[in-house]
């Protein structure tokens, strides 16, 4: 039968700051810059590195980050796009950002769906969205959008063809004068 | 369904009545939900508004016993393929409510690469429920104004396949009169 | 009064009345229906704190099932290309028939009754199953996956609940040492609302009869969360109407009749001292009708069970069970009690 | 069991080979019941067992990342509580902290303490659905009434807010659209008390029925490691024995100031998950009960500049939607619109995990599995 428990914050929980020296000395030199934001980790690395830091993320007993939060990308038009990845560890409730810059060029990273099974959706999602190859994936076929549709909706280069048709109607921002956005 | 057959009937008005009085209070409707519409597409079901009164009856799961499809929420172009196919398999004579923004125009989603502006691009619509998503009061009135429409409907011209046509709306009264 | 009942005897000697009586009770089965299946829906709605049908027909939706019946009577008649069309359009004819004939044998009063067979309740049980043969055939029929599952569920419920059902049948027959249905009825007086002796054969019976219509919780073969209407799923106006809705009311009331008139004491009244012959059919459709009351009640209260959980529980449960149930009713049978 | 030689399982027909079962490819969606949405399950079936489903999406995929970033930062909220269509509040929620936090806006404990009442309120209006929904699927469609019997007295309290039934648009960056009017109190809390006294039915109902046991007890075990793997939160994570919950493992708004339990399940079957969702009910009627009476008076809304332009940067920031984790990645370039925003929504790592529980299971125990998945097909496909 289930039991219903009220459970503190672990006991294990360690701050944010404290827990980034961990990430970066584990990570050695794997990683590039370690910092903390708004109480998250965020690790920035190189695109070859990607399954090594995610597996020493996930298996390190000082780490143990065991929940695969996300994985997706922005497109920074110049300066290429960039893949996210976000784990937790539920045990020292610590969540680390992984970030990795890439081409916008014909962009290619090294799957971690080895790693955390869980990536696999996200992965795929990304693909799509991107044009990224997640190389060693093992399905990676459209998972949003029909068979046909053409283009990567989430860059930036891609225009909402309504849009182009039509502006928005209304005033977009309050100090404009009321009635008078409509074109 | 055109057939010949029925071409030159003319049918009492007494008769024409009484198949209209039924299919209007006979409304199975398929249980079909897409988005947030369905959601209060169910709420209309449940003990407060109860759909049921009005002879609506939410039993059917296969589109081939169905009269009434209620399109509740926002269609994709990936679903709409879907829509069409349910919507081809239900039998004549066959009803739609486009219930919500979403399936009337496209709604909040009007800007979308991926949404369908509208769900009468592919079926035809009876009636229309606005809002986003309409309450359900507002889909038992939109329930009441098809059922004034099946009253004053012409059933022989559904069965010639002039289905397409939508009817008058006529005035008659409450949708609670026999 | 006395003159009353010496009328009613004359005229019950009439063959033409008899035979007026017996055709009555087959005409009366379809608006039978339709009335069970308004009741179901205002049942069904009062139990979930709602109203069900208000509006056709005025006064509380009267006339909701006999809208429905008009209506399909309009719909388009849709047979899939690929189904086979002669095996697919003879089904509903085949599931209403089996439930429809069962009525044959079941004495609404002693005198009410088409034709008192001396093998009444083996015809009964046996007819009863000619409909579920209907479905198996509308699932292969159709072509649809959906369909054929729900054919095969049905195939395996029918092996898995006829035994039970026949086998509580046969401590019936047991106890009556006959197998016509004025006998067993006659054989249950002095009746005092409940025949004791066969308390735990009824509760086999009404479990197996449930399985056998096809009503929750061992709807698995039309599941609509799982298989759409199962082997229904292609049946749309007319075929649909008759195939599976009017059979199933048919049937359900059918088998309420047959659990009233081997378990319920029949015609008898709950009493014996209100024995009056005019009374007697009111007895029996008093009892009928409570029987499918429970019945619904259980539809709209329990979830349904999978189809491998129906079989262990007929197979583990209620076969073992039945066999007992006999064995006592035949040590009962050696004492003075029945 | 003894192996049985191939020579004798397998029958021999003359000249055609060995006879063979044949596998069937059953397609349950886009369209079907039991996937309530728009979800398309391909499974391959033998006989009646599961060889392997695999879950299809997309079919609600409306593009909300896209539109996200042709709209400013108080449009966005209008289209966030479409996105999951049952927690409309609990969606806002994230955004507008991820706005405050980026602008360093203060936010009113007024304002802090409605958000809580009305985030909890909205939680107990998504499980009632489920809790309905899930009787529904199992074939009982008595419970499904009952529970919106209750959503309805609560839904009320909302209307009473907010004027809206289900997309609430209420939670504005800084604070709330708007104070709650009088008699709110009272109205909700007739609508827990109702609810309290009514839940023992829904147990009695479901919990307690010997065939619900039959249906759900050890249908679908979820191992919890490999739940954190996927990314699996929520009452389906907590159903495993995982006590993570975003409002104790990283508080936001005020919720470390509440005494509240996090029910966790034994075994993470079904039954277990099905256990949490009606438990976490309770939960959330105690937390509305201590914001009710802690309530302090003051302002609904901070200092908000009137016009919204975050600064350069970005967030990660997270919320315990009813489903799951809720959380939104923000990418400000200094403009009135998100540069960027990823979603990342509960429903979508929870499904995610589908394939694994339906392998080698029956037909119904997909439903049932499917049925205490608790997903919302608007936030599986965004």
């Amino acid at each position: 039968m289930a039991t219903t428990k009220r459970f503190p914050r672990s006991s294990e929980r360690v701050e944010p700051e404290a827990f980034s020296e961990r990430v970066r000395s584990k990570l050695g030199n794997a990683a590039g810059e370690v910092q903390v934001r708004f109480n998250q980790v965020i690790v920035s690395a190189e695109p070859g590195r990607i399954v090594d830091i995610m597996s020493t993320l996930k298996g390190d007993p000082e780490l143990r980050c065991d929940y695969f939060t996300f994985l997706s990308a922005v497109d920074l038009q110049e300066e290429g796009l960039e893949v996210i990845a976000a784990v937790s560890s539920t045990r020292f409730e610590n969540t680390v950002i992984v970030k990795v810059a890439l081409p916008s060029e014909d962009p290619s990273l090294a799957s971690v769906t080895g790693v955390y099974a869980g990536a696999n959706w996200h992965e795929r999602e990304c693909a799509e969205m991107f044009g990224i190859t997640f190389e060693g994936h093992p399905n990676l076929v459209k998972l949003y959008l029909p068979e046909d549709f053409e283009g990567h909706p989430l860059l930036k280069s891609f225009k909402l063809a309504s849009r182009t048709y039509k502006p928005w109607p209304g005033a977009t921002e309050p100090d404009e004068a009321a009635g008078g956005g409509r074109s | 369904m055109a057939n010949r057959k029925v071409k030159t009937i003319k049918l009492p008005k007494s008769v024409s009545w009484v198949l209209n009085w039924s299919r209007k209070y006979s409304l199975w409707m398929f249980q079909f939900g897409l988005a947030c519409c369905s959601i209060e597409f169910i709420a209309s079901a449940m003990p407060k508004h109860d759909i049921m009164r009005l002879g609506v009856i939410p039993f059917p799961a296969s589109p081939r016993q169905a009269d009434l499809m209620v399109v509740a929420g926002t269609v994709t172009d990936k679903m709409a393929p879907a829509i069409k196919r349910v919507y081809e398999q239900m039998p004549e004579p066959k009803y739609v409510i486009s219930m919500g923004s979403c399936s009337n125009c496209g709604g909040p989603y009007w800007d979308s690469y991926s949404v369908t502006k509208g769900v009468d691009q592919i079926l035809p619509v009876d009636v229309y429920v606005p809002g986003c998503p309409p309450r359900p009061e507002a889909l038992l009135y939109g329930i009441v104004r098809l059922q004034q429409m099946i009253q004053g409907e012409d059933i022989t011209e559904k069965w010639r396949g002039h289905d397409k046509k939508i009817p008058q709306v006529i005035g008659t009264g409450r949708a609670g009169g026999i | 009064m006395p003159d009353l009942l010496q009328l009613l005897e004359t005229l019950l000697a009439n063959p033409w009345v008899i035979l007026g009586i017996k055709l009555s009770v087959l005409l009366i089965l379809l608006p039978a229906t339709l009335v069970v299946g308004y009741v179901e829906l205002k049942v069904m709605a009062h139990i979930q704190h709602r109203l069900g049908p208000m509006y056709p027909g005025g006064f509380h939706g009267w006339a909701q099932t006999l809208a429905d019946g008009i209506k399909f009577i309009q719909k388009e008649d849709i047979i899939p290309r690929a189904a086979d069309r002669m095996v697919f359009a003879a089904v509903p004819f085949l599931t209403m028939m089996g439930a429809a004939l069962a009525f044959v044998v079941i004495p609404v009063g002693p005198q009410w009754i088409i034709e008192d067979l001396e093998v009444g309740i083996f015809y009964a049980l046996a007819v009863s199953s000619i409909g579920v043969i209907g479905v198996l055939m509308a699932g292969w029929a159709s072509a649809n996956k959906y369909s054929l599952v729900g054919a095969l569920r049905m195939a395996g419920q029918l092996i898995a609940y006829e035994l039970p059902l026949v086998l509580a049948a046969a401590a019936v027959v047991m106890q009556a040492g006959s197998m016509s249905m004025v006998d067993i009825v006659e054989s249950q007086r002095p009746f005092w609302l409940f025949n004791w002796p066969q308390g735990l054969s009824f509760v086999i019976f009404m479990v197996a009869a449930t399985a056998e219509v096809v009503r929750p919780p061992f709807d698995m073969p039309i599941a609509e969360a799982e298989i759409i209407t199962g082997a229904f799923t292609e049946y749309s106006g007319m075929r649909f109407a008759f195939g599976l809705f009017a059979a199933e009311y048919i049937a359900f009331i059918a088998l309420s009749a047959l659990a009233t008139t081997l378990f319920l004491g029949g015609y008898l009244p709950p009493i014996p001292a209100l024995d009056w012959e005019p009374l007697r059919p009111l007895w029996f459709l008093l009892k009928t009708s409570s029987i499918l009351f429970v019945l619904m009640w259980v539809r709209w209260t329990y979830p349904r069970l999978r189809e491998d959980q129906l079989q262990r529980f007929a197979w583990k449960v209620l076969v073992p069970l039945s066999l007992a149930n006999i064995f006592f009713v035949g040590a009962l049978k050696l004492t003075p009690i029945i | 069991m003894a192996k049985i030689p191939d020579e004798l399982t397998k029958a021999r027909v003359t000249g055609a080979g060995t006879l063979r079962t044949e596998e069937m490819i059953l397609n349950v969606g886009p369209q079907h019941p039991a996937t309530h949405g728009v979800l398309r399950v391909i499974v391959t079936l033998d006989g009646e067992r599961i060889v392997e489903g695999e879950p299809v999406i997309g079919y609600m995929h409306r593009g909300h990342e896209k539109l996200l970033e042709q709209r400013d930062f108080r449009q966005i909220t209008n289209l966030l509580s479409r996105m999951d269509w049952l927690s409309g509040i609990n969606n806002e929620i994230p955004a507008s902290i991820a706005v405050e936090k980026l602008m360093e806006l203060e936010v009113p404990p007024r304002a802090q303490y409605l958000r809580v009442i009305l985030a909890e309120i909205n939680r107990i209006l998504n499980h009632l659905m489920f809790t309905g929904s899930f009787g529904l699927e199992l074939g009982a469609s008595t419970p499904v009434m009952y529970a919106f019997r209750e959503r309805e007295l609560l839904q009320e309290a909302m209307e009473m807010v907010t004027g809206g039934r289900m997309h609430f648009g209420f939670i504005r960056p800084g604070g709330l659209k708007e104070d709650v009017p009088k008699g709110f109190a009272e109205r909700v809390l007739k609508g827990i008390r109702q609810l309290i006294k009514y839940i023992p039915d829904y147990e009695n109902l479901l919990l307690g029925n010997e065939i619900f046991k039959q249906r759900t007890v050890d249908v679908g075990i979820l191992d919890p490691e490999l739940a954190l793997e996927y990314g699996v939160s929520g009452p389906i994570l907590r159903g495993s024995g995982v006590p993570y919950d975003v409002r104790r493992t990283d508080p936001y708004l005020i919720y470390d100031e509440f005494d509240f339990d996090i029910p966790v399940g034994a075994k993470g079957d079904a039954f277990d998950r099905f256990w949490v969702l009606i438990q976490e009910m309770r939960e959330s009627a105690r937390i509305i009960e201590q914001a009710l009476e802690g309530l302090p008076p003051g302002s609904h809304l901070g200092q908000v500049p009137k016009r919204l332009t975050l600064p350069e940067g970005e967030i990660y920031s997270r919320a315990e939607n009813p489903l799951g984790e809720l959380g939104y990645y923000l990418i400000s370039n200094g403009d009135a619109k998100p540069y960027r925003m990823k979603i990342r929504t509960p429903s979508f790592s929870n499904v995610s995990v589908a394939p694994h529980l339906l392998k080698g299971i029956y037909v119904p125990d997909m439903i049932a599995i499917l049925g205490s998945m608790f997903f919302v097909v608007g936030d599986i496909d965004r």
